[in-house]
């Protein structure tokens, strides 16, 4: 299925978790320095595993950069 | 540790704050960072970027640097509420360095909304380090509900131009209950003393290490120069005169021969 | 020596020179050096005193500071080169920090007699380090005359009022064949940091650490004041702006859902 | 009129607004407006006093001043909208310097409580004329309410210290879109001036001329001031340079003969 | 005349001296000098073009001005000396403005050159009104030679830079038994204001209004500014404040109504 | 009846309008140059004539003065 | 002959006087406005009517111009 | 006899040298530190041992004080 992930549409599994996608952007989801919120909500990190993503979600995954 | 800089309970043995915006890279960054001593530095919250190699967070690890997560880029308390959650959740602090920006010609913070993030992260937990304006009267505001510092601006981000009205600043120290921290205008190492001695507990500055010619140098004289102004502060400077006041006393002055005297001149 | 400051062939890893007029006691002035760092203090030369216990040239070779005798309290070219003459003697040396005062309210230099006393120093060998105002054209006959370096004031002597006109002092510097050192005014430590920024050599002060409230703490502040300096000239610092310039960039905020946004604005 | 000062339609010839406040006497307050020149005067609210003599209004009148009423004394937005209500039942007019108070040290302005009486008295059909700091920022979202002008602080009422940072004022000279005056701060004749010439409209001081040691004098210095930093501005002056500039050529120098040149030198 | 500025027992009602250089052509000399309402203007003694047409006596005469001959462009006494004696032959005036440069980037004077030319022409019977960089012990030399005035500058000719010290101004003016006369680097309106606010008794600029966009206009500009610093001056201006001071009363605000007022909080 | 004036009790007659108050207090109702607010509530001044007061009211009587 | 005015060889008359050669060069040399030099020194206009040159002389006619 | 030594009289042997003097003043002649200058002649150190004093010469024994 596609959702749209930091703006742009993306293919995952039908069953991923937000944990899935996650570690498919190449994080790991058990580590801090990401973050996520879908609709503009946040879900914390003890929930990725169990919280599954529907097809067209808007999920924003967000961390630290260089700036300020 | 000798007068160490103490924030909501936290101690920092560095009084310089470091921004990591604007180096090359990161390598010239971690280089400043060390160079600079400083023991916290502000983090941006973006979209992650898988294709990255290297990792700011990673930096600041090595370097042994707490992170300090900012809401750069947000002009409403709404996008900088949520920025700070984001923030939290996935650096795991409540620390929050709040900016809230009313211009993107100024930079210049938007004082209401900046007031309304200011509450609702205090209520909701945090400790919030705000970005002011050198307002006085909302540097008070801003300690009444309950941030753990205020962070007024010099002169405008990025622009080098110091400290435009000691005075505000000066007065923003003389009224403040927690520590006054200078964010914003630094432009060179004589700007970061001069902070320190108008009674400012800490020196916030990004472009003025990581843009410099070489970084790493300024780095280190930044790391001078707050500590040259704390140091100069707390020891009690002369006082400022008009006309000169000799430091060598005329007492036990030779006296040429008369006779002699009289002949040359 | 990485970056050391040269002058007449001599090496020093300090760029502060510290006058060591107005000490509370020798104790009091022994630790402040030691604090600074200085390798090079100025002394005055005096009749000596029989009763006097101590001796200031025992105390800076314990802290390893080079004496440089001056001509302070000296009004005439006459006087001042005789007391040269009397120091070179005495102290061995052919250093001197040459003062031909014009004013005993300002203690500013006397143009005319001040060329005249170089003139004749440099032809009988010394090393001739002239206190200075902060003229363009004073400063560059001096170095005609042959003396090793410059050394205008910021202020009047024991002022404190730092550099009350970087423009010339700025002028000098780019003049200059010979070492600029910023001698008289320094109030604080980000005094002493700015007249690096603009470009000299060195730094000279007295009052501003023997008269603070904390002479030894003052010192080490100018200390690290003089190192920041250095450090930020050398390292190249970014231009000043009217404007902000961003040093966080806006790619990759987070957005917030639209129907979030919409509900909750 | 030859460049008149245009504010909401109405047209004057003086730039130079007058506060009412601080003099020792209606007669001394009558002696220098008519010096200044004003057209426009700032009044308070307060109670009345059945047993005073003379009246400001009055005053006012005989001297060709329109009286502008103030809120002087307010903290909140309630109270400033209710004595500009009241202003408006009592002078018929529906103009208004609007000032609401943070800080009674600094008398700053509250930057949100201003905002919300702004837009309440623009909404009731106000002509607004806000009292603000030095914040780019919040002159914009006064100007966006549909205030009439904007009027910065130069430096605290009162206090006499011009402008302090001219930076700002500029800046909100630049963004502005309706007529920036310079409130606040004025201490002598050349802060009236620079205000002009950084691009206000015009200038309103009290304190600088009632209680000058002759308010006369100072009105009519200031008179003067104002006129001569609205023309500076619009004459386009030179820039600055390091340097010199020479403004007398050197062709044409007269030559001393050879001879006699070289045996004199 | 009503405080009349006095120069070696002439009288002026105008403090302000017009330099002639710098104007695109005499006709717009001629305008600004009208504007300005100057009474004394500089001329530079130059070989005579006999293709030139025009004369700059001629404009001085129909505007009013009384011609003041400059020794612009000498670097020694003797030139100095000589062009003095020249223009005395020629203009049939002892009055003399006495420059003596030292270096053509900054056309400071050079101190003892110019002091030699003050003695000669002094004991020649001129009345020197010497140029002079802004050291006050160089400022009493000139005046103990004999100078009917001493002329300091703010900022190097042509740099349009203002005061750069206005400490070394009024020690000079403290110090002076002769009118102290600020010549050189006037840029704008304020600066003239300043000066004269400082204490000068008259301002001599040249290229602020020759160069200006619009002489014309930048002529009356200055005529008000010098007005305006001198009755500032003589009007005795409010002290500086760090705070502020209220110039509205708080006696006799309005009270709303408890209830009301509880209600809308 | 007793009415409070700009904080101080004063009596004045039962039947006292703010017209009549205003012309107590030296300043003629019919002109410009005061303003009139009841318990925090202004009063036009073309009501005067026809407002009569109640004891106890807190009255606000209010006027131009140096100031600003 | 030839004498150097102001910088330039210029042919005169060969009994031309001072006064001759300020005439030559436009100027009324009874009115005020301008100084002449010979070889540095100044010669007043009193003496310029009797006051010969000579072949070679550097001569300096110097009067008011713009500056300052 | 008298000398005066930095302004004032001071008695010293007939036939004292600088050296003498200096030695009396607590200081080692042979050491650095002092200079002296007899009617505003300066005497090298190295001559002191040899240089006698005369009645009523002015004498200025000069060495390093904190200053400048």
């Amino acid at each position: 299925m596609i959702v749209v992930v930091n703006g742009a549409q993306r293919e995952i599994a039908d069953d991923a978790t937000i944990a899935d996608l996650v570690a498919d952007l190449g994080r790991d989801p058990r580590l801090p320095g990401v973050a996520v919120a879908v609709h503009g909500e946040i879900v914390p990190r003890g929930e990725w595993q169990v919280t599954p993503l529907d097809a067209g979600q808007r999920v924003e995954v967000i961390g630290a950069a260089q700036g300020g | 540790m000798d007068d160490p800089f103490v924030i909501a309970g936290a101690e920092f043995r560095s009084r310089l704050v470091l921004g990591t915006g604007g180096a090359a890279s990161l390598q010239a960054l971690e280089r400043a960072l060390e160079a600079s001593g400083a023991e916290l530095a502000t983090v941006a919250m973006r979209r992650i970027d898988p294709s990255a190699t290297g990792s700011i967070l990673d930096v600041l690890e090595r370097v042994g640097c707490r992170p300090l997560p900012n809401t750069a880029g947000c002009y409403t308390a709404r996008d900088a509420v949520l920025t700070a959650r984001l923030a939290r959740e996935a650096l795991e602090t409540d620390w929050v360095k709040l900016e809230v920006i009313g211009d993107d010609r100024t930079l210049f913070p938007d004082a209401a909304e900046l007031l309304d993030a200011a509450e609702q992260l205090v209520d909701d937990g945090f400790t919030v380090l705000p970005y002011t304006n050198d307002d006085p009267v909302l540097a008070r505001r801003l300690e009444s509900t309950g941030c753990a510092a205020v962070m007024p601006l010099g002169s405008p981000i990025g622009s080098g131009s110091g400290i435009r009205n000691p005075y505000n600043l000066r007065i923003i120290v003389e009224q403040a209950g927690v520590p006054v921290i200078l964010d914003a205008g630094i432009g060179t190492a004589s700007d970061a003393t001069l902070a320190m001695e108008l009674g400012c507990e800490a020196v916030l500055l990004a472009s003025a290490v990581t843009r410099a010619q070489d970084p790493e140098m300024m780095g280190r004289a930044m790391r001078h120069a707050v500590e040259a102004g704390r140091l100069a502060r707390r020891a009690g400077r002369i006082p400022r005169r008009l006309y000169a006041e000799a430091s060598s006393g005329s007492d036990g002055l030779a006296e040429p021969a008369p006779a002699a005297s009289e002949a040359d001149r």
